[in-house]
Parts: C-alpha cells; structure tokens; sequence
C-alpha cells in the first residue's frame, strides 16, 4: 500500500538533522534522570556524559543534508566529548553505521536497517558484548528487529520507527531483572539486578527521539 | 555539596591549570586536556597514562622524571577520550614508541583503543598494558573483569624507571604485563562520594554500614557489611589478596605482526611463602593518614603469618575517589628487576626519591 | 562514626605500632609514647616537636634525615604530656643541645615548658621556639594569641637541614624565630570532624556554611559564613594574609643568663613587593588533592598582584585535622639562608627530597 | 564557738583520699558533659581529658595520711596524664598547693585557705591569668574567697567547704556570659560568649567532692 505523502517510505537529511537535534534536547531533560538510574549500578555520570556529548554534536553538526556525513560527525563528537565507555560504544555505533550512507540525502527502510543492523554490530565488536548482558544493546537491538519487521509489512516509516521506540522501551525495561555482564554494573554481581541500565535508557531515548522526529516531519 | 571548586561543569580544567602553575616540571595543555613532562622524550620509549579525574594524585601527580611522560585526565571518574591520548602521544613521542598503561574499566580501554589506533596512524608505536589487580571480582567471563587498582601505581613507577634505563618497547610492554599479574588489590568504603557534576553523594550508605570490594569511582562495591573494626577490615582485605587463587582470563593487546587487536590468556600469580612484596595502603581521599597506619600495623601482621615480606610500602594517598573514607591494599610480588626499578629515582609532584 | 581504628580510647597506640612497622629509619617508644630517628644523634643539636594526634603527618612523618630528630603525639587533639618530651629528649640528645619546636597553643606552650625545665635538670640544654602564624586572630593580649599552623612545617625543615649544617643551639633557635616571623597562614572548614574518643563530630556545620579562621583541632573558626567558591575562599585567607600588619607580641623563651623563663616582644614581617615566598595550600584531612589546585591557581594569581614571588610551593596534606575537609595557606618569606636550607636534602615520611 | 565532733575545723588523710577519690568518681559520671561543654568554644576532649588523668590519680595515689604526698601525687598524675591545658594548669595547682603540706596528716582551716591561695596563684603564673578571663579561676578563686570568709565565722569545715563549692557554681555560672580571653575559647572572640567554661566547671565539680566527701566524713 503506497503511502500518498512525497517520500514518505524513508527518512530525508532534515529529518536526521530534527533527530539530532531532538536527541539532544531530550537528553538534556533526562541527564539528571540518567545520572540517577548510573548511581546504584554504575559511577553516577552517563546522563552528565550524554548531555556533554550532544551538546557538542549539536554545535559541530555540518551544514547541508548528507546524511552519512552528519551521523559520521555524530560519532567523531560522541568520541571526543563523552568518554567513559558510553562515548567509544555511541561513537562506534554512529560511525559504523554511518559508513554506508555517506554522500546519502535520502534514506530508504533497506538502507535504515542496515544502518542499525551495522550500528549493533559495532557496539558489539567494540564492547564485547551481546543482548541479555544489562547493556544498551537491550534496547538496540529488539528496536532493530522491530523496525525490520514493520517496515516489512508496508513500507510505513514513521509506524517502523515507532515500532522500534517502543520494542527500544520494552528492552529497555527489560534489563531491569537482568544481572549485568558488562560495564561497571558488572561489578556488583547480583546487586545489579532490580536496576535499569541507564545505557538502554539513553539508546531508547535515542530512538524516541528519532521516531517523533520523523512523525513531525511526516504530519 | 561542600567542595573547594569555582564551576561544577568543568572542575577539572580549573584544577589542572593550578596543577600547572604549582609544578614546574610539567606543562599542561587544554583542549584536549594532558599533562606532560616539560622538555618532552627523547630516544626513549614514551610512558602515557589516564583515566577520570578525581583519583588524584593519580595519573597527573605521576608525571616526571623516571615515571609517567604524560597523563589524561578525562572528567570526574569518566575515562578520558582518545583525542587527549592522541594529542599526548605526540607530544611526548620520543621516537622509540608509546607504552599507554590502561586500568581495566570499559571506558578507559575503549579508549585508549582508539587512541592507540589514531596514533598508529600517525606512524608511531603503541602498545596497550592494562592492569586488572582487584580480587573483589571473581570472575571475568560475566563481567567487565578485574578493575585495575594500586598496582597501577607501582606498574608506572617500575616501568617509567625501565623507560630510563633504554627498555624498548616490547621489553618495557612485557615487564608491565609482569607487575600487572604480580599485583593484588582490595579496597572498601565507610562513606561515599559526591562528583561535583552531581552535587550529591553517588550511593547512600548508613551511619553503620560500609562497602567492600569497591572500585575507585564512587561507586558501591561487591558487597555490604557492617561497620568493623580496621583489624577486621584489614583481615577481609588483606585475606583476599593472600589468598586469591590463579585469575585467568583474556586480555587484549595490539598484535604488531597480525596488525590487530587480540586477546591474550594471561595468569596471575598466587602469593607464595617466601614473596617479597610491595605494600600500598591507600587511602580513598577522605581517610585521615594516621588511620592508614592502623590498618598497615595489621597487614604487617598477616603478611607476616603468610610468609610474604613485606620489602617496600607506601601508606597515603595514591589513587583516591574525591573525598571518600576507605582504604585500599595492594601487595606487588617483586623480583630483583622490579625491586631494582623501583628503587630507581623518582621525581614527580606525588612520588619522589633518590633526587 | 566511620573510622579505621580498633580502639577508640587509645588510637595513638596502634597508629604509632603501624607507623613504626612501615617506617625503617624511626624507633617508636611507648609509655610514655614518642618517635625518633633510629641511631640517634650525634654531636649536633636535635630537634624535637610534638602536639596533639590528629594532624597527621605532623609531626611524625617529619621525623628523619634533614628534619626532626623525635616527636611526641599526644591523645588526638590534646598536648602531649611533659614526660614524653622529656624522654624523647634524653634518647635523641645529642650534646649540644635541644630545639623544642611548638606551636602556640596553651596546652603545648605549658607542657613543653615543663619538659624543658625537666630536661635542663638533666642537665641538658633546650629552647623552646613558638610558631604562632595565624593571622585570623588579631590581637595577643585579649587571646591566647596566634596559633600555630603552617609555618611549623616549614620551620621544622629548615631548622632540620640547620642542624646537619652544624648550626648551634643559639644559632638554631634564632633561626627558628626568624621562619616564625616571616610565616603567615589561615585556614577555613567545610566541614567538622570526629575524634574516635567522642564519635561525634566536634561542631555543627550546615550544609551551606563554612568556619573562616580555625586551627587545627577540628574547633570552629573566628567567624562562620555562607559557603562561597574556592576563589573567594582563596581571596579571603590570601587576602588576610598579604595584607596583615605588623603583630607585636610577647613570646616567652628560655633566658640561659636570667636561667629563667622571660617575655620577649617579638614583631612580624609584612609582606612586601619583591618578598620570595614559599607557598603551602594544605589540606585539612578530607579534601580532595584535586581541590588544593584549584586554590592554588588562584592564589598564585593573587600573590602575583602583590608583587609576591612564590619560589616553592607544597601543595597536598601537611598539617591536617583528621577528617575535616577544607584548607590552609601558609606563606613563609624566605632569603638566601631559608631557601637554601630549604632545599636541602630532607629524608622523612612525609617530605622527602634530594636524596 | 568550738565544735563539739573531734577534730571538726580540721581535714585529716582520709578525707583528703576521699576528696580525691570522690573527684574521679565525679569526673568520670561528668566526662561527657565536661566534653560536649568543650565543644561549641573549645576542642571537645576536657571530659576525656580530666577522667583519663582522674583515673591515673587514682591509680597511682600514694598508701597512707600524708597529705601533702598524695596532693603532690596528683600534680605529678595529672601533669602526665592529662596534656593539654588542663594537665598543667591543675598539675600546678596541686603542686604548688602541696608543698606546704608534705609530711601533714591533719591540715587546719588556716593551711587549708594557704593551699587554695598557693594553688591559685600556681595557676594564674603558669597560665598567664586571672580572674575574668573566662577559665577555671573563675570557680577557683570565689571558692577561695568564700572558704577563708567562711572558716573564719566559726571555724566550721563541712560548713566552709560547702559555703566554696557553692562559690565555685556561682563562679561557673559567672563564666557564660563572659568572653574568653585565655585558652581556645579567646579564639572565638565574641563567639566565646554565651557558653559555661569547661575548665570552671571542673573546678567546680572537684571541689563539690571535697565538700560532699569532708561532709561525709563529718557524719
Ligand atoms: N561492553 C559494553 N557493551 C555495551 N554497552 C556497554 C558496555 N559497557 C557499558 N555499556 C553501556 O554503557 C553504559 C554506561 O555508560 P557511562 O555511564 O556513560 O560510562 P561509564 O560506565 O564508563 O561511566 C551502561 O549503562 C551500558 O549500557
Ligand atoms: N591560661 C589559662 N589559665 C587558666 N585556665 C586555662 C587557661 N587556658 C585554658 N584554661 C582552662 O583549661 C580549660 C580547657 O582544658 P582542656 O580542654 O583540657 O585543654 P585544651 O584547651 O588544651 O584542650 C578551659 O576551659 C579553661 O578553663
Ligand atoms: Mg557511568
Ligand atoms: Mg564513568
Ligand atoms: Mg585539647
Ligand atoms: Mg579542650
């Protein structure tokens, strides 16, 4: 079933620009919650990270609509600005899934998913980890599947991206009877569980963020 | 929050820059951030350290002659990001290649990673120790691994002294690796910490509780007890070390032949009737010093009753979380190379000897 | 109250047992409890400090080469007792005299005295020389005038390297005098602190305000304030210290002719454009290392508008009050004798450099 | 008027061991209070300070009558044991006050009335002090005054005694609303003000046990 709207079916330069964007603001709102939820099982500083990081990427953001372009300078911000181990795993994530869209103004649901599909891989490479260890890839992961399978059934970009949000909240809460295998939650052995990762936190926050952000652009 | 700070936001570059003014031997850089020994390396291994602020006077107390070249200090206890390495490595690059010595946290090896990869780059050298001393954790296979504590010190000492003495890389790489699995480290808590980001202690701990086996980044430890006396403290702590049996795990290093990254089955050793040892007894930052020798008087003791001696000792504070009260221990098997490194003058804002 | 202790009646015992274990160069007596350096001395004058525990690593930790000959730790914040010194004095007796160096607090004053009299029955010489550097308190007659602080700490070393050079007892004590007049400090708290005898802290701090002008023994100040930031903090205590007029006082000493105790009227120096000072940002026990640099920078840049050179500087905990958090600077003018006697070899605990 | 009870006007040897006794009993029952009195203007140890050199005073107390000796025995206890101001200041006293008394073992009201003004002046010389400075002469010193006042009516010891414990609770009393000018209290400055001086208090709490235990003796 074609959709009426011109493009609708994938995500334009703009659109990843409002993500951003938008990614930015709703961390900033969230960095004391964030904080908060790394303060039983971690050092107390993701949400003070994740709000450095973006504000950078914001001011370093490039001009123009290439997408591959912007979410590479994603990653090289989320690199230089955040530290800690969210900072190397965002980045990676942003950069290998960058790689393939560079010199791209439109993006197509194919393309999309490959872009997570490579975004998870990264993490999981980099961080030696992989779903059920209490990490980001909790939330990263379902809200890929989730994206691939309701793109399947009709192309619908901003349903799929919907989709992928709220599989992203599922997995998220889903880490909180998780005993944590990664990160510095590891460390507490079974006092991590009964806690949510605030990594799956931020990565469904993300992914919110991108769903609202095309559905506005959509309306 | 009571803390001697002017901008919560970025404390750190306030303080490196009194850091700066207060020691001569050492330039400071901003933006990225490090800290390096002035006049730079010359025909010699370089030695580069870091990790988050706030364990002073880890790394950057650590910088000068016969010890580390440069430190990165990130923000309050979040590793640092690889363009300060980058940018570090430089600058002390004296030709004959970059040891980065790495404490096992998620952040800190991720990012000298990818420090060590944008400086291969650049056509220099690196080689990635991490150190993993801390026998609060067992296991490695469903965690993040062993923590990387006091050894870290006495690993920078050694092989900034080896550093002098002309070790090239490989040399240098391979006795870090020794001190790592030489090393032992326990710490616990009796009060938490606040990051001045954060304005308010990072866990809440009662009047009568304390935690053990606790990193150094405000953070709660394995497990929670009551409060006990500091010769019981010392026995939970000191027995642990002792007694921790052979850690085996992976470990990942750079393979110069296959041009990657590969993980490495590394032992510790167990302690031994007869070892020589090192002795740290660390204070967290917010322990009076005179406490530390309580806990000292009983370390010596149970030492002692294990047959290891206790050859060297530092008592202070090396590597620190803010303001915390706790202790930590570390015991480092020596041998005649690294009794005679550590012996080898030291001269840096927090270490100093023989000069 | 979250200590590492065992006992809480009789800290100073088991601290004083670990310090001796991890110190190889200094012999610790018990009962009456004192510490010195192993071998004693040898036809010089010795040096000999104390004061109440809890200032940790004063004095002990600058006992050895270069620094004091003994000191006496009395329970935590209260004088030693005139026996201790009294013995510590006849183990490090050297013939040809003793320098007791104290700080001005009613309590030591009395005590030292006592000794000394004590030990000239011995038949052995003593001065005894009093550091009263506070500048948070104005006036002698009305007070138990100024305390002593800092200073102490650079007094101790520089009268210590005299001593290796073969200063003798009246040489020795007048330099002491000197050091005392040309040492300025103060302190603030962030925070109290709690001695193991009361496991309570000693006052009530909330959590927005400070003590401007206290000592050392976890007292309040001369005023209470809204916390401000560290460059305020530093611009108070710099500020009353550059600025502080000439203080006239009467000191009371050892007249060797009178062969009595006797009133001197001793004035201080101000600090002028083109004074070479030495700098101490110190910690009071709980502060983070990271914080002192902060007030250090600041402080260099205020020194700086008055045209005051700080040509060394020590930066960390020297003159502590157990747990308390917040800081002291101490400026101590120098010339050529003081710095050069400065810079001389010094081998303790907790100062050690050149050699 | 002369008493009819034997040696009434007079203190013998076991009163004195009982005075001394009974101060550490005192001491010891007070040692908090004594402490958290030195808090707001001091450095909280003069209740640790004073039951720690009371015990070893008890310890150490000489066999026999001789007053004199088990005076001087305190002193030298007290100066050992206690440090501080406190272990001087009232070492002195007692010192001062004992040699007079060296071989007595029954000290008349007179002599009595030369210890308190021998020990009063031991303190004002070691501590640079008198009277209004807001420390323990504040209590000695009417106590003294009272005592000679007293006695001399009719010569009636548990009488005098009782008539300067009172003076020396005045005098406690008295040192609130003064400013300290001696001591860690002068510190303070006008902050000293308001606060009970811990040294007077002691003062007064050992010579409320010279009182209660002549006047048991008396019986
Ligand atoms: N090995 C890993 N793989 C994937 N995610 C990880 C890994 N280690 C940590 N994380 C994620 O990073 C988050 C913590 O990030 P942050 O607090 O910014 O860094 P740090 O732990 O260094 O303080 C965790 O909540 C978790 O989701
Ligand atoms: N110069 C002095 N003369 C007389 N009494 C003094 C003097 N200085 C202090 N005191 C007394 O000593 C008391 C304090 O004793 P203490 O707390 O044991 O010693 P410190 O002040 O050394 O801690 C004060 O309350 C005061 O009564
Ligand atoms: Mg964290
Ligand atoms: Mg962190
Ligand atoms: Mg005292
Ligand atoms: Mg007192």
């Amino acid at each position: 079933m074609a959709d009426a709207r011109a493009g609708a079916g994938t995500v334009t330069g703009p659109m990843v620009r409002a993500w951003i964007e938008k990614s930015a603001e709703v961390l900033a709102e969230n960095r004391k919650y964030l904080t908060e939820l790394d303060s039983p099982i971690g050092d107390s500083d993701h949400g003070n990270n994740m709000d450095r990081g973006y504000k950078a990427v914001v001011e370093k953001l490039p001009e123009g609509d290439d997408i591959g372009a912007m979410l590479k300078s994603v990653a090289m911000s989320l690199i230089s600005k955040v530290g800690g181990a969210a900072g190397p795993l965002y980045g990676t994530m942003f950069l290998d899934g960058s790689k393939p869209l560079i010199g791209k103004t439109v993006v197509s649901g194919e393309e999309l998913a490959q872009f997570f599909a490579d975004a998870i891989n990264g993490v999981k490479k980099r961080g030696r980890s992989d779903v059920g260890m209490k990490t980001m890839l909790d939330a990263l992961a379902p809200a890929s599947d989730a994206f691939r399978a309701e793109f399947a059934k009709d192309g619908d970009m901003p349903a799929s991206l919907k989709a992928a949000a709220a599989a992203a909240k599922q997995g998220m809460e889903a880490t909180i009877p998780m005993q944590a295998q990664r990160g510095r939650a590891s460390y507490l052995g079974e006092r991590s569980i009964g806690h949510q990762d605030p990594g799956a936190t931020s990565s469904y926050l993300i992914l919110q963020a991108f769903s609202d952000a095309v559905e506005e652009a959509a309306k | 929050m009571k803390k001697l700070i002017n901008n919560a936001e970025d404390v750190t570059v306030e303080q490196l820059k009194g850091f700066g003014l207060a020691c001569d031997d050492i330039d400071v850089h901003f933006d990225p951030n490090f800290v390096n020994v002035a006049g730079g390396v010359k025909d010699r291994v370089a030695i580069v350290s870091g990790g988050g602020s706030g364990h002073e006077p880890l790394h950057g107390g650590y910088v000068g002659l016969g010890m580390l070249d440069a430190a990165c200090p990130g923000q309050v206890f979040t590793s640092p990001t690889p363009d300060q390495m980058f940018e570090a490595g430089k600058t002390v690059n004296g030709g004959r290649g970059i040891l980065q010595i790495v404490k096992n946290y998620t952040g800190d090896v991720l990012n000298f990673q990818m420090a060590a990869d944008m400086l291969r780059d650049e056509g220099i050298e690196v080689r990635n120790v991490i150190i993993d001393d801390d026998v609060a954790l067992k296991d490695s296979l469903y965690t993040a691994g062993r923590r990387g504590l006091g050894t870290t010190v006495i690993a920078e000492k050694v092989c900034g002294a080896a550093a002098r003495e002309g070790y090239d890389l490989d040399k240098l790489a391979a006795l870090c690796k020794k001190v790592n699995i030489y090393g032992k480290s326990m710490g616990m808590a009796l009060t938490s910490c606040t990051t001045p980001q954060n304005g308010t202690p990072s866990f809440d701990l009662p009047e009568d509780e304390m935690e053990i086996g606790i990193g150094i980044h405000g953070e709660p430890g394995t497990k929670r007890d009551k409060i006990k006396s500091a010769d019981e403290v010392t026995a939970i702590l000191a027995g642990r070390i002792l007694e921790d049996e052979a850690y085996t795990r992976n470990l990942s290093e750079w393979d110069p032949a296959k041009g990657d990254w590969v993980d490495v089955e590394v032992t510790d050793i167990t302690f031994q009737k007869g070892d020589e040892v090192i002795a740290i007894v660390n204070g967290m930052g917010g322990t009076p010093l005179s406490e530390l020798y309580t806990v000292y008087a009983k370390l010596a003791e149970l030492t002692a009753q294990h047959g290891v001696k206790i050859v060297r000792n530092l008592v202070g504070n090396y590597i620190t979380s803010l303001e915390m009260a706790g202790v930590s221990i570390t015991l480092v098997k020596t041998d005649e190379e690294i009794l005679r490194l550590y012996d080898a003058p030291v001269k840096t804002p927090a270490l100093r000897w023989g000069i």
